[in-house]
């Protein structure tokens, strides 16, 4: 329970009018220097003293959860460790103060870690090139689903504009869909909780668009027949579009260009250890084979030898001879996704992710990553309902739905007692397809001791809700705060503090 | 590699998965196993990364010049401080704070964060960030479509150029017709037809940028926020440059209903542009309209304060293809770096801030339009950028500056064929005078003249 | 209480033997690359993984208690705010990186920052000059005691080995004035707190050596005849020695040298903000009058003119047209007190504090200081015994003696509740002539608003002691631990972990 | 300024003291007041110091150099790891923990690092820190000279010539004589004539380096330390290189009964000279005499495991003038920055980068001594410095490798003048092959042979 002085009243809840922090030096008043209609009357924000400053957020971290804190095993969100080494180089002055508008010629060395990160990308999940533009998973998918757009508009196919996504898609699949106009066709899984080719070839057609789907699935399962669910969205003239977010579980063991996919994203934020900063920001590098290439977003960069022709390489390539240049001048691109050309200083951290690995390293992080996941379901299958119990990948789901018949406890519930025993919970209640389901995803940056130690908490929990059920719905109550009114806070919005009147 | 497993550790649970190896694990069928082998990076150690990023920074020389570069990415002091705070573990690995029991702190930061965003903006609630300035003007005339249907948006041609293109690369998508209002010789957009091109009642939001695109503070004028208003077209204000919003008058104040906007300027690195932070402000109407995450004020089961994420009927996760966005990851880091930042600045160091801005981009015009040939291109009062029209092409103008070593500023060409002549020039309170001499110095000496057209 | 998942075991009970991070190649086996007796067989240390390391600190730090966290009224300590700029200019690489045998032509920059450092707190506290180089204040108090008896014995007068001490002095001041083999004669304090001159008539003579004060003294108090008792001790043959703990009282204000001392430390770690980090590392500056300068320890900064000659400025010069160089010969100096020049690294911070400052600002920190203090003593004196209740400086001593007849709560106990309210506690039981003692020393960076807070508290708290003693003496509760059993820790001393047989 | 006080705090709290002004409340005697007015640097905003501060940088030049300095003063890569968890602010601003339940964090790693240099040197205890290699020397001899009554002492002149330095101005203070051992032509400590020399029992201890200040192993022979203890004479190691630790052979295991030195090498800046943080480890016999901080491990009031500092008899807060040492505040950060260094290395890491840096002196060693008239002046082996004796005047090389933007090591002949012509070099693992041929091309360059002494 949080102490008196520990409470954290809001920053504008504190400090005085002109307790000012001396970090600049002193300016003319601002009414000698522009029309007094351009300017604004009131600014009612709080002067605080940096030591208050500093206590208040430092309480504030002090009542968040992150990776540094303990175990996070948030399912389909790949909460591995962040390197610290990737913040230190993201922080090297001559790149973190970079201009996007500094000349090429005065940015090489910039240009040189997206071509690398681009490079490596491009070859470990088998795509013809990736652009970097896209800020997340999210706003890759939108690049891609508008790529897929312009793609069927070049081709003379307007007409196409349906997207398929199985059940068990992320929220953003459809979302995405219909940001670009494409109508939404829900696919629903198989007994075994994978895609059934035959099922999408009674659902495709000429106004297929895009088949968005992810392998392993969100269920953490492989889409052992993906192939053959290509072919037949292929036949029909559709686009086959991987979701990245479970990129985790396959790197250099397979490819999605090698299981047919046309387009993709990855959330680097997942695979490649970007610190995720709360819910961000991330980046969503979108990745497309070469009969998609021209429609990437701009800008791309390119790479001359040191003969100044363009290079064509395809693999890993040494930058150091190299020259790169950003290339706006695209005709057939979607255009731009955002501000500038990429959400850079991510990109340093994922390129160095890439260094500290190889492609040896990334293929062991893939394997050891689902050797954690399938570690925790053997280890609890004889507790938790496991709804399709057979070898999954990076994560699986479990289910409390007999639990809960016999108890009454939820999976929300095993959630909350979970944060009690200082854990994060895994995701609860999704994918949707499967009932009080829990979803679990280790990360191949723990270890088996760690593993264990969940596990037992697990079990206990599981074991109090046979005994004691009312302790495990009282959870949590070593947390900041007990559970919230989340109906409240939805009926009557207090999303903001107001000046006192 | 960062992964902690003794061969024994592997052995002991492979036992108790029950399969033989790693590879049975995960195996997977012929047709999509890997057809080339995977070719990365080779692998470093850790001295040997920073080794390698140290070329890589050896490489990208921008830095030893003196730059004047702005045009929607802005070079300000960040006090040690942010950094400090921002940068501790808890705050920087923590995910979308779902738990919202182990996630108070952060959920509170990013009440903050709202608060300050509405109260700079003027505005009734604000999100808790979109990706950058472009896409949250994107998400803004989204928001206007779906409150009145239209399927066109009118956006000044002053609103910056790249977030004009993401509109575009938006609007394909959802089948927007996007027009444009002309700026005049004030640099203001030209408003002189607008009651003209709304009478049709077709578009879904006016979108205006103050100080717009090229320096210049343009905020409706009295009286016209209202008249758009009256044919049911909602009023959309872009912001490019926070720390503007300390200095100028609210655009909450001069009718926005909605406000877009970049607030990399709050304590972010410009990092070769991103990660950035967008922001949406808006008033109560459009609430349930805004894209992204919401944070609210709660009480929990004791009845104590408690932050949580709300109204997420409007999110993805819940609504699927009936969201308002598809966005899920946002800036969240950058934009607690911003709080934080705002935080210790305070509303005096914010406002002598941008008083320090307005002051060194005015000295900045008065030093180079007191050059032969230069001159300021518009008339109107600038926040911290100026459009100077120099003598010849601009480009021509800004190569032979980068040879003293000097970034001149932004061609404006590059967008607009008619200010060929012209550059953007920014200066913050990091811009010294002697900078701004050097750049006077540089400017009187190159021989240029010679190229300028008759 | 904290949770099972937060329970810290040692570093050396987790890990597993390999588990390794990569941040250096591989280098050859240690037996091919020197002889085998001299290796050592076997190192009993843990690999642990980043992740876990990261962890494990973390959770350390969030059961530590700092200035970042909240109030931290410990007196004689200064905690004061630390401020952030501090630190980023000291990890500016060309200055952290420097290695102290780099030549002195390329450390000129380093050798300004000791330089600038040096002449400001000679004109701040009316020294002739610094040595920057012991690296504390307790380290200061033996390099001057050195030199006194240098002095002394340059002099003819090698029986003079006897330091005067008030009663109220720090511990640091006896044990300094043994650890040169002077005798120690402890003074005591007048009714008022004060040393009286006329009490020191008594005592000094021809063997005193030294007398060592601070002023204020440790009781917060000014001494006003401090000048009556410098003129005794100077007639009696002896020198003055000021404890400059108590710095951030008088700054800009009233300067040791005035006050007739000879000789004195500054704790830079107390009033020039320079992290207290744990306990360590600090500075401590030894200042001296000018017939002392010869005898300070090595080296010493030179500076030079563009002239080339020696400068001999006093008060503060820019140093951008100067040049500096070491000095290590200095024939009657004591000698160096420590492996290389300074801590340097703090040298940059105090510096930084400086300029953040200047004279005036000084001045003002000292006068805010003594209001704080002033404050809060103004504030309990109705709950709490004020043995000395007139005007104190930066620190004030309160008694809970009342409070303990009345009751049976002690300082002690009122120390631990004020933990349990998320305060640090003032300093307690010193200096040692009041009984049940409880030190404030605000400093002046705290709010108006901190301090109403903790006055709230501390008052809440003595009516609890009144109302229900019991509760204040379970305390603390909130803690990550309650009361320790010392008697058992160092009747059984356990100060390391031992690996398993 | 970094007071938060507003005028009208400043007024209403005079009101509740009862004083009427600032002034009044800090009026002196005239007899004290300030003779002259203070001069203290201007003051500056933090930007303005940042810029000053990057001048003092930009005079500070010894970073451009090729440097092989070492000498006590050692350049380790420290992964950022280390920084981000040390700067954390409630690490780095507390004070001693004398309040142990809200100090139970630093408490447990202040053990661990007792733990840790226990371990390394191969000693039962270890205390919180002393300031560095050299007054922990000091503080090992008086312990010394507190168990035996004796007042001598007798150092290996090969031990750090700064430590013996520091140790002859306490020897000062405690009226001690300190004499000293040569050293062979091996490099080693020459221990001929050591029996004689106990033979009158009038040394405290008997003090040795290894690896030695000319890099040399130089641990006691077998059978040595019982000689000498059988005087009831304590031995003393020196360690002013820990890396060397993790492999060369434990002090404690050659006999050293207190171990003192300096471990700055694990994760501690050089930062010209300081803070660095030096160690003292003994065994349990010498426990009562050891100086500073310990922290005990001991038991709740609920019986939990609790951490909690110790021994405080020993101490000058409690003992004054009959403590062990006047130590106070101590290195506690910079130990901390050790322990969390040395938990991140780990064994293997530590091992590694030990044999890393000897691998890289013993190419430094041979490719030098490849060139013409330069060679290995002593024969013993070595961690990762040597000592090369150069044709003509070390002074004189050394200058003209600075001109080549080299810092080639360190002059011996400044303590041992019969040494001018030799050159004490370093290299650990940041040391380059290209560092090395640079060197050893540089030194094939210069004119100094034409100096030679004959
Ligand atoms: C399966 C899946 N797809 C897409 C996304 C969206 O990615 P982002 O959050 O980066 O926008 C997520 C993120 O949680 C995801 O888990
Ligand atoms: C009055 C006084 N004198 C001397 C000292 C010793 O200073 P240091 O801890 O820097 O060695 C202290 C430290 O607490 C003190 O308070």
């Amino acid at each position: 329970m949080p102490l008196p002085a520990f409470d954290t009243p809001l920053i504008f809840e504190t400090g005085q009018e002109g307790r000012a922090n001396c970090y600049l030096p002193e300016a003319p008043a601002l009414d000698t220097l522009l029309p007094k209609d351009a300017l604004r009357e009131d600014l009612p924000l709080p002067d605080n003293s940096e030591l208050d400053v500093v206590r208040h957020f430092t309480r504030l971290s002090q009542k968040t959860f992150g990776i540094d804190t303990a175990f996070y095993p948030l399912g389909s969100c790949t909460m591995k460790y962040n390197p610290r080494i990737n913040d230190a180089m993201a922080n090297v002055p001559a790149l973190r103060d970079l201009h996007p508008f500094a000349p090429d010629h005065a940015a090489q060395g910039a240009l040189a870690v997206m071509w690398e990160l681009e490079r490596a990308l491009a070859s470990l999940f088998g795509m013809a090139a990736f652009s970097l533009n896209p800020a997340a998973g999210a706003h890759a998918e939108l690049a891609a689903l508008l790529i897929a757009k312009a793609y069927f508009k070049k081709k003379g196919e307007p007409q196409r504009n349906v997207v398929i996504v199985p059940d068990t898609a992320h929220g953003t699949n459809p979302a995405s869909a219909a940001m670009v106009g494409f109508k939404v066709l829900s696919l629903k899984s198989d007994a075994q909780g994978r895609v059934d080719p035959e099922e999408m070839r009674k659902v495709v057609g000429p106004d297929t668009a895009v088949c968005m789907m992810t392998n392993p699935n969100t269920l953490g399962l492989f889409e052992p027949r993906i192939h053959d669910v290509a072919d037949v969205v292929h036949e029909a003239g559709g686009l086959m579009y991987y979701d990245g977010a479970n990129a985790n579980a396959l790197m250099g063991n397979t490819r999605p260009g090698d299981m047919g996919f046309d387009l993709m994203h990855l959330n680097l934020h997942k695979t490649f250890t970007i610190p995720h900063g709360g819910g961000g920001a991330g980046a969503g590098p979108v990745g497309v084979a070469a009969h998609l290439v021209d429609f990437l977003p701009t800008p791309v960069v390119r790479a001359f030898g040191a003969d100044g022709k363009p290079l064509s390489a395809t693999g890993w390539t040494e930058s150091a001879e190299l020259t790169f240049a950003l290339d706006f001048d695209r005709p057939d691109s979607i255009g731009p996704m955002r501000s500038f050309w990429s959400n850079f200083a991510h990109m340093i951290r994922a390129l160095a992710y890439c260094y500290a690995n190889g492609a040896d390293g990334l293929t062991t992080v893939s394997k050891l990553a689902v050797l954690n996941a399938n570690y925790i379901r053997a280890s609890i299958r004889d507790v938790l309902d496991i709804p399709y119990d057979e070898i999954n990948r990076h994560e699986f789901v479990a289910s409390a739905q007999s639990l809960k018949r016999e108890t009454g406890v939820r999976a929300l519930d095993l959630a909350k007692a979970l944060l009690d025993r200082g854990y994060h919970a895994p995701t609860v209640y999704f994918p949707l397809i499967v009932p009080e389901c829990l979803m679990i995803e280790p990360t191949e940056t723990e270890s088996k001791e760690t593993l264990d130690a969940f596990i037992t908490a697990l079990r206990e929990i599981v074991a109090t809700a046979k005994s004691d059920p009312e302790t495990v719905l009282a959870t949590p109550v070593n947390t900041a705060v007990g559970r919230i009114d989340e109906t409240r806070a939805a009926r009557q919005p207090d999303l903001r503090w107001r000046p006192p009147q | 590699m960062y992964t902690p497993h003794t061969a024994q550790d592997i052995e002991a649970m492979l036992r108790v998965i029950g399969v033989d190896s790693l590879d049975d694990l995960v195996r997977v069928p012929d047709a999509v196993a890997l057809r080339a082998p995977v070719e990365v990076t080779p692998r470093l150690s850790e001295i040997e990364i920073a080794g390698r990023f140290r070329q890589h920074a050896e490489r990208t020389t921008a830095g030893a010049y003196t730059a004047f570069l702005g045009a929607g990415a802005y070079r300000h002091y960040v006090p040690p401080v942010v950094g400090a705070i921002a940068m501790r573990g808890e705050f920087l690995t923590s995910y979308t704070p779902y738990q919202a029991e182990v996630s108070q702190g952060y959920l509170q930061a990013i009440y903050e964060w709202q608060t300050y965003i509405a109260l700079l903006t003027g505005l009734d609630v604000a999100n808790a960030s979109v990706y950058d300035g472009a896409t949250a003007l994107a998400e803004g005339v989204i928001m206007a479509v779906n409150a009145t249907g239209r399927k066109a948006v009118l956006v000044s041609k002053a609103v910056h150029p790249n977030y004009r293109a993401v509109l575009r690369t938006y609007a394909e998508g959802l089948d927007l017709d996007v027009d444009e209002l002309p700026y005049g010789e004030d640099g203001c957009t030209d408003l002189s037809n607008l009651e003209a091109a709304l009478a049709e009642q077709r578009y879904a939001a006016v979108v205006v940028q103050s100080p717009n695109f090229f320096g210049v503070v343009d905020a409706l004028p009295n009286g016209i926020a209202q008249k758009i208003k009256a044919t049911k077209t909602v009023v959309i204000g872009v912001v490019a440059e926070a720390m503007s919003l300390a200095a100028l008058a609210a655009p909450g104040s001069w009718g926005a209903e909605i406000c877009v906007g970049e607030a990399q300027s709050f304590g972010n690195a410009i990092a070769y542009g991103g990660p950035h932070v967008g922001f949406i402000a808006a008033t109560t109407e459009h609430l349930r309209r805004i894209p992204g995450r919401l944070v609210g004020k709660s009480v929990d089961s004791e009845g104590r304060t408690a932050y949580v994420l709300t109204l997420q009927a409007r999110e993805q996760h819940i609504r699927r293809e009936k969201a308002t966005s598809n966005i899920c990851t946002n800036q969240a880091h950058c934009a607690l770096c911003a709080t934080v930042y705002m935080a210790a600045m305070g509303k005096t160091g914010l406002r002598n801030c941008a008083a320090l801005n307005v002051a060194r981009a005015n000295e900045l015009r008065a030093k180079i339009t007191k050059l032969d040939g230069f001159a300021a291109r518009f008339g109107g009062p600038t926040f911290n950028e100026v459009v100077i029209r120099v003598p010849g092409r601009a480009r021509d103008v800004l190569a032979a500056l980068e040879k003293k070593q000097i970034l001149g500023g932004i061609e404006l060409g590059r967008w607009y064929p008619e200010l060929d002549d012209c550059i953007l020039m920014t200066a913050t309170e990091l811009t010294t005078s002697a900078d701004v001499d050097r750049l006077a110095t540089a400017l009187s000496e190159i021989p240029v003249r010679a190229a300028a057209r008759v």
